[in-house]
């Protein structure tokens, strides 16, 4: 798939003067400001940023100097980026949350010559580090207010940098024709952009990426789900971040759609319902938020409707996604579900602002399942994806159709993708990074001689060529026979479960995998009030041999999955036990945000962990709990530990994991 | 904060007011003698002349007059009085008042007909609304408490036609005679002569006057001697201070009710003495409004003076006046001269200052 | 539940300051102008207009007029049915003077005499405030109506005191009198509606509208912000006097057919429009539409309802039994929604904005 | 970069303009009750002017003197060289200023967009006739309006309580709205009456920041009335103390600070 505007318009300065040939009266941005959505066309749009750029130029920005740009979505700062796209200069931004160290830091490593921020906030963090920034020359910000007393030598508005820059434009044809040279100048191989990374561990890294990476990516996202410059999207997440660089910027401009920015990070969900995108982008806990915030609402809502929204939700569950796959569902459902979608499937698009989706994306992290079924089965085409910035952002994507919660799809086009021995995925498209910025070592780390890029995860293809992935690589372990353990992979199979609450899995090191678990009082107590089991505590119900039966029947349904999946055969689990106490951030098990601490609980309930390798039936354990109110005691039981089935593995290993074409 | 200063809204500039108005007056005077001088047709002077003439002239029939027009007022009065308790007590403007002296009224001739004797009747008549009194608070009042005051005043509108349907479904619509012998109430007229003519005296206009002076009086020792009295004073000045003598708000508006109720009875009686016991009273009792407008919504002795001012003025202009426009002036020359009046004073003759505060 | 707001976004001022901002409400407004201009003429017989359709409009009208007065600038006033009268006199003195110019002209121009003296009467607002002002506008019914009674040169010395309404025409179809249909005189009495509403909707969406709210809500504060509390206040008089004197002319020559002129204007119809206003809700028009709906309607409900209910009621106890129930509701209502009908309906359709969810 | 080269200009130095407000041995007697007695000061363009007293000492009265809510029995006020002794509250907006209240005076019925466009009627001029209409010169008129109030909604940052009716508004905002119908007004002269009362620390702050950034950004000159002490000393140029209708001091935070008179009459008292 060659870049079908490359030939002539292979920046993204001339495919915004494209855009302002061929649309020119379309809107291209919107502001949700002073009450109303502030709206540009393209021609407009188009205008603002040849004068910004006469402006950069007046203020001596040169060719191959960086520009870093910091704040909130705003249009003047997505301008600002096209702006010195326009001059060669290579815009860098910046988380704006990012503490003055960090900041200080990626400036400094960008050899920012100059700054455009969103306002005074900003310009006092800048300020504030100024002297370890020695390459920085200016300082250009997007809202005056309490910026009037502060010495405007070196600062400028922007309203006014773009207003003098266009006033010297339509004074000087010169100008204009120095102007255009200069853009014309550029090239689709030139650096475009400079995205830090974040990274979990050590300094920031700048991830290169050329017009031409960045144009590719978007045109693979357009075309995939046949974006058009009718779209809408609401640009609301970082702007160093490669997925608003590419949905919010490349997208936009070469597609020619339009990016509505709201007013503020807290107006994000009023101002989404009021655009009614068609295109979204959120992560997970943004969805999860929305629906817990349903369900909580609709606790407060009369009997009647209460009991009519679960029929629906219901119905939707049961053929809701098959009608969005386009799958065939009997008439009575079909019917049903059209009356649920008046009441109340439409509704609740409505008030999620998800009214007029064409498609929605959710990435970062894995989506429960539960979840995403959820929106799909009311109607909202959400997909997963699987990306990062040095992919310029697309590596897998799901097809219409083709849409599971538990896979992240097939490769995106272009893209090559290749799982190492140890898991590892490994990928190679046009529009991959061309290296990190000043750090070379980095980079050959990263990049093997072929071409590909580590992405750091480990994951497998399914039988139907869709990827999944199991954990970070480092995390994967091995067991005694060679097999891989995927630690988490493994305990989020059996979360997805209802009756399971936290899972531990042992194995790193060892013969074989076994887990140690929490059954969830809630929905297991309601599971015994149905089958009259009785029981006084959890530890009561946790020991009883129906609730293990009905735990080995999970850990079965795993095993079983788990044999039918590519390396993942060998990570059966053996042996199980129930907790006799549930796992507490109080004791420590748990960290604050609820992820267990393996190590840890590994050595604290010792005996167990020895009772799940050495064969023996049953473990006496006793530990030191905390109870509510503070005070301290000592919890004893006797643990029983199960057998599990396990099963053949079914798969052939591939050594030749799936290409894409 | 303290010095939240008051503004008396006919404090400062009230005395240029009052200049600029005697100036006018004196104005509107002086064009009316000069335009007497040169009027041919004799329409000013029969407007400013002639009445005064007939006055001096005739001094039997001013007296005959004004006595008519005291003995409307004081009807005009207790009605207002009847306004004014409940309007202290609960800030309820109770447009009801004027039909609770039909009701009250009808309900007492009623039962005469079905057979209850006359005193009886009137102790019965006291129960019914006693009952309405209580009905009133239980189903109107509590409910409504702390709505604004234009809520109330519609709540009152309601009570109106409910009265108004109940009295009719009940009694039926047809006029009544008052059951005057029967409560032993005085008939026939006595004459005086005066300046040269005969003043006719109605003995139950006379009856009316005293016992309104007599009821105005038990009301007046009531307020001041009682430990209810004090209550309703205090309650009027302020709800927490009538917490604190111990009777509960709910129990203050019943009582105010009632007594609203009596004095409507007794309203009722005088007035259903001197014509028809009918609904039609409903308009005459509208009357009462300009008399509170004069007497200020919270002024007992107010309602009194405005009553007789009221009934004495539109007798006068009626009389003397009404002719020359075609007659009937009586329905609305009342608010026209309580109009003129709240010009001068907003707050009625006897009403609180209004004060603003900002 | 109908509601699809998701897209509806302003890019404009102007979009933002609609009177009706969300698509869905004017596609209801679009519905209901619809069903009154073509529903009602073709499926509403000539009983239901006249006696029903007729009346709600009139009413509609003059309870808008009151409701600029009392909802808006919060001047309670107990004279409607005065100024209704100046109105509907002042139109007929009209016909007599000019009997070539067109009766909804002189509707229209009626309301303007009204205006004229009610502007008069509303004088003494400014000293007077409250309960004192509203007593105050008795003496402007009481006088009128003595007026109407009284100088017979209003009722051009007709010996009966009735006035007469005259055959006009229109593009020759009579739009009054005896020969004019059912149909005509709800579709003149329509359109004077929908356009007076426009007109009144205007006013109280802009300056003018909140500068009465102003004085209704903080009388001092809105004069500290430059805005004359005797010309407001004055020009709430006018507009709404002109109102209520249109709705009275048309009254007159759309409905009644002049009569019993000298009848109608009691303070018994003062007081039925404020209840309109009180039940309808204060400070909105749509709820100026819904009390007149609400008690004009309420009187033949009870009529026609009660027997269909199996209530055997004479004339006259029924109407007495009427009397009674209305207060009841009065009072029944007030205790439920003191806000009226506007509030249900605000509350109705924000339940449906957020549906499903309860808030 | 030179940080100092980008640096704040630290406190601006104001430029103490001419007499913008003189008040001229003023009296006021409600009755027989004097509430205030011969006090003279003045108010210079563009500076920050506090009014402070114990409790009854005739501050708000002063107020209601300048905007004309009150007129003294005796002597004089000028604004802009205009000499009166008498004026109407509306006369007062029309000639520039504006004022708040100390308990809120807002229109409770109306939303906040709306209550603060109020501050607009002097500036709008359309007729009755185009009113009616609600379009063309009338609509762009609005549509003008409505700008310069959003931005001083945008200034204010109540731009998510634009619609809301002000009447359930927490007290704060409700002080906020109130500052912004006043600014809406474009006054030369912005008396506050107690403007932080009731508030909490951060809304303290905030209003302060409002009140300095109104007087630096649009120049406007700013009479108020506080109890907060330290407030009346951050934001003040000059202050002058009233004590039973009486003026007692007369200067800078500093100087009335030091004066025996007030340490006597207010600050003297534990607050």
């Amino acid at each position: 798939m060659a870049s079908a505007s490359a030939g002539q318009a292979d920046t993204f300065p001339k495919l915004l003067l494209r855009n302002s040939r061929e649309r020119g009266g379309r809107v291209a941005f919107r502001h949700k400001d002073l009450g109303i959505w502030q709206s540009w066309n393209w021609e407009q749009v188009a205008e603002q940023v040849r004068g910004f750029a006469r402006g950069f130029q007046k203020l001596g920005l040169q060719r191959g100097e960086k520009v870093a740009i910091i704040g909130y979505n705003r249009p003047r700062l997505y301008w600002s980026m096209a702006a010195a796209q326009w001059l060669g200069a290579i815009p860098v931004p910046v988380y704006a949350d990012s503490v003055a160290d960090e900041m200080a830091y990626v400036l400094d490593h960008a050899e920012a010559v100059f700054a455009v921020v969103q306002d005074q906030e900003q310009v006092d963090k800048i300020l504030s580090i100024s002297e370890r920034l020695p390459a920085l020359r200016q300082m250009l910000y997007d809202e005056p207010r309490g910026l009037r007393d502060y010495d405007h030598g070196k600062l400028h508005a922007i309203d006014q940098v773009i207003a003098t820059g266009a006033k010297e434009l339509a004074a000087d044809a010169q100008a204009v024709a120095a102007l255009e040279q200069e853009m014309q100048a550029g090239q689709g191989s030139d650096l475009g952009i400079i995205l830090y990374t974040s990274g979990t561990t050590g300094r920031p890294k700048g991830v290169m990426l050329s017009h031409f990476n960045v144009i590719t990516a978007a045109e693979i996202g357009c075309q995939f789900d046949g974006l058009n410059e009718s779209d809408e999207i609401i640009a609301y997440l970082p702007i160093a971040w490669v997925g608003d660089h590419v949905f919010s910027y490349a997208q936009a401009i070469v597609a020619g759609f339009c990016v509505n920015c709201p007013e503020g990070p807290e107006t994000v969900i009023e101002d989404r319902r009021e655009v009614g995108t068609t295109y979204a982008f959120a992560p997970p806990r943004v969805f999860e938020t929305m629906l817990t915030l349903t369900m909580v609402r609709m606790e407060d809502a009369g009997a009647l409707k209460r009991k009519m929204f679960h029929y629906f939700l219901g119905v939707a569950k049961k053929h809701g996604e098959q009608i969005l796959n386009g799958e065939k569902v009997p008439l009575g459902g079909r019917l049903l579900y059209m009356l649920g979608d008046v009441l109340v499937y439409g509704p609740l698009r409505n008030r999620f602002g998800l009214t007029r989706i064409k498609v929605g994306y959710t990435a970062g992290e894995a989506i429960g399942p539960e979840l995403f079924r959820f929106y799909r089965s009311i109607g909202v085409n959400l997909k997963q994806l699987y990306g990062q910035t040095e992919a310029g952002v697309y590596i897998t994507m799901q097809p219409n159709g083709e849409i599971r919660a538990d896979t992240v799809g097939r490769p995106a086009p272009l893209v090559e993708i290749r799982i190492d021995d140890n898991g590892e995925v490994l990928y190679r498209s046009p529009s991959i990074f061309g290296g990190y910025y000043k750090d070379a070592e980095k980079t050959a780390e990263t990049m093997t001689a072929d071409g590909y890029v580590r992405s750091g995860d480990a994951g497998f293809f399914d039988d139907e060529g869709h990827l999944k992935i199991i954990d970070r690589a480092k995390d994967v372990g091995k067991l005694n026979g060679g097999d891989l353990f995927p630690p988490k992979y493994i305990e989020n199979k059996l979360k997805f479960y209802p009756n399971i609450k936290e899972v531990v899995a042992f194995g790193q090191g060892r013969d074989y995998a076994t887990v140690a678990l929490n059954i969830d009082l809630t929905a297991v107590g309601n599971w015994a009030e149905r089958n009259n089991v009785v029981y006084a505590s959890y530890q009561e119900l946790a020991g009883h041999d129906l609730v293990y039966d009905m735990i080995a029947q999970h850990v079965d349904e795993v095993n079983r999955s788990l044999s039918a999946e590519p390396l993942m055969g060998g990570a059966q689990i053996k042996r199980f036990l129930i907790l006799h106490k549930e796992l507490d951030a109080d004791d420590g098990e748990l960290t604050r945000t609820q992820k267990v601490r393996r190590g840890f609980i590994a050595e604290r309930y010792a005996p167990l962990v020895e009772a799940l390798y050495d064969g023996s039936q049953d473990a006496d354990i006793s530990t030191e709990v905390t109870f509510e109110d503070g005070r301290k005691g000592v919890i004893s039981a006797r643990v029983k530990v199960r057998d599990a089935k396990t099963y053949p593995t079914s798969a052939s290993e591939r050594s030749s994991p799936a290409r894409a074409a | 904060m303290s010095d939240a200063t008051l503004r008396p809204i006919a404090g400062i500039n009230f005395n240029s007011f009052r200049v600029r108005a005697a100036l006018i007056l004196a104005a509107v005077l002086l064009l009316g003698i000069i335009g007497i001088r040169f009027d041919s047709s004799g329409t000013l002077h029969k407007i400013f002349v002639d009445p005064f003439d007939q006055m001096v002239s005739a001094p039997d029939l001013l007296v005959q007059t004004i006595w008519e027009g005291l003995v409307s007022g004081v009807l005009y009065a207790l009605i207002a009085l009847g306004f004014v308790l409940i309007f202290k007590a609960s800030g309820v403007f109770n447009f009801a008042q004027g039909i609770m002296v039909v009701f009250a009224a009808l309900t007492l001739v009623g039962l005469y007909e079905k057979g209850v004797p006359a005193f009886l009747a009137v102790i019965l008549t006291l129960g019914v609304m006693f009952v309405l009194a209580v009905a009133i608070e239980r189903v109107v009042l509590r409910p409504l408490v702390n709505q604004p005051d234009i809520i109330l005043f519609m709540a009152t509108f309601g009570i109106t036609y409910f009265l108004i349907g109940l009295g009719e479904t009940v009694f039926g619509g047809n006029p009544k005679q008052m059951i005057t012998d029967q409560l032993h109430l005085p008939r026939g007229a006595i004459e005086l002569k005066l300046f040269g003519g005969f003043v006719s005296l109605q003995k139950i206009d006379i009856a009316a006057a005293i016992i309104a002076s007599l009821m105005i009086a038990v009301l007046a020792v009531f307020f001041q001697y009682t430990r209810i009295g004090r209550a309703l004073r205090a309650v009027a000045d302020s709800h927490k201070a009538a917490l604190s003598v111990g009777i509960s708000l709910n129990q203050i508006w019943v009582i105010v009710w009632f007594t609203a109720g009596i004095v409507a009875l007794i309203t009722g009686i005088m007035w259903g003495a001197r014509s028809d016991v009918s609904f039609a009273l409903e308009i005459v009792a509208l009357k009462a409004l300009p008399v509170l407008i004069l007497g200020g919504f919270t002024s007992i002795p107010g309602a009194i003076i405005g009553g007789l001012i009221i009934g004495i003025g539109e007798k006068l202009g009626e009389f003397y006046w009404g002719p020359l426009i075609g007659g009937g002036i009586e329905s609305w020359l009342a608010y026209f001269i309580a109009l003129g009046f709240l010009l001068f004073r907003p707050q009625g003759l006897f009403g609180d200052k209004i004060i603003e505060r900002i | 539940m109908f509601y699809r707001e998701a897209g509806q976004f302003k890019s404009t001022y102007q979009a933002d300051m609609a009177v009706f901002p969300i698509k869905q409400d004017r596609i209801g407004l679009a519905i209901i102008l619809g069903i009154a201009f073509i529903g009602i003429p073709l499926v509403g017989g000539d009983f239901f207009i006249s006696s029903v359709m007729i009346p709600f409009l009139v009413f509609s009208l003059a309870a808008i007029g009151l409701n600029i007065l009392t909802g808006y600038t919060g001047l309670i006033s107990l004279g409607t049915a005065a100024f209704m009268g100046v109105g509907a006199y002042a139109c007929y003195k009209l016909t007599t003077f000019f009997p070539d110019v067109n009766i909804i002209v002189l509707i229209l121009v009626s309301g303007l005499f009204s205006a004229a003296i009610g502007v008069l009467f509303g004088l003494p607002s400014l000293r007077i405030k409250g309960f004192y002002l509203a007593v105050a506008t008795l003496a402007a019914q009481f006088f009128l109506q003595w007026a109407f009674v009284r100088v017979p040169w209003l009722f051009n010395y007709n010996a009966s005191g009735a006035i007469e309404v005259p055959q006009r025409t229109l593009f020759d179809i009579s739009l009054t009198g005896a020969s004019a249909t059912p149909e005509t005189r709800y579709f003149v009495c329509l359109v004077l509606v929908v356009v007076l509403t426009w007109f009144a909707s205007n006013l109280v969406h802009g300056k003018i509208g909140r500068s009465w709210m102003a004085v209704r809500d903080m009388d001092i504060a809105a004069e500290l912000m430059g805005i004359k509390l005797l010309n407001a206040k004055l020009l709430a008089f006018a507009v709404s006097s002109f109102y209520a004197g249109v709705a009275g002319a048309m009254m007159i020559f759309l409905w009644y057919g002049g009569g019993e002129a000298n009848d109608v204007f009691t303070i018994r119809l003062s007081f039925n429009i404020l209840f309109m206003v009180i039940i309808g809700g204060l400070g909105s028009l749509i709820g100026s539409f819904l009390g007149a709906a609400f008690i004009a309607s309420l009187p033949t409900i009870m009529k026609f309802g009660l027997p269909a209910l199996g209530v055997p009621l004479s004339g006259a106890t029924a109407e007495h039994v009427t009397f009674m129930l209305v207060g009841a509701l009065i009072i029944l209502f007030l205790i439920v929604e003191p806000h009226g009908l506007a509030r249900l309906w605000q509350i109705g359709k924000q339940k449906l904005r957020t549906w499903p969810f309860p808030y | 970069m030179n940080a100092a080269v980008m640096n704040v200009t630290g406190e601006p130095v104001r430029e103490k303009g001419e007499v913008l407000l003189s008040v001229e041995n003023v009296s006021l007697r409600f009755g027989g009750v004097k509430a205030i007695t011969d006090v003279s000061f003045d108010i210079r363009k563009g500076e920050v002017r506090a009014i402070i007293g114990p409790n009854g000492a005739g501050k708000t009265s002063m107020l209601n003197c300048i905007n004309g809510f009150y007129q003294p029995q005796e002597g004089q006020i000028t604004f802009k060289g205009e000499r009166r002794q008498k004026m109407k509250p509306h006369r007062a907006a029309a000639a520039g200023i504006a004022r708040t209240f100390q308990n809120v005076a807002l229109f409770k019925g109306m939303s906040t967009l709306d209550n603060i466009m109020t501050g607009r009627t002097l500036k709008m001029k359309r007729s009755f006739f185009w009113q009616a209409l609600r379009h063309g010169p009338a609509m762009a008129e609005e549509i003008e309006h409505r700008r310069v109030v959003e931005d001083i909604i945008d200034f204010l940052q109540i731009e998510h309580i634009r619609k809301l009716p002000v009447g359930k508004l927490p007290y704060g905002l409700q002080k906020r709205v109130e500052l912004g119908r006043a600014l809406a007004m474009e006054p030369e002269l912005l008396l506050l009456d107690e403007p932080m009362a009731g508030m909490n620390l951060e809304e303290k702050e905030d209003m302060c920041r409002f009140i300095l950034d109104v007087n630096q950004q649009f120049g406007t000159t700013i009479a108020l009335i506080e109890h907060d002490m330290g407030v009346v000393m951050d934001l003040s140029d000059r202050v002058v103390v009233l004590e039973y209708g009486r003026k007692i001091a007369d200067g800078t935070p500093a100087e009335v600070k030091a004066d025996q008179a007030v340490i006597d009459a207010y600050l003297g008292v534990a607050h």
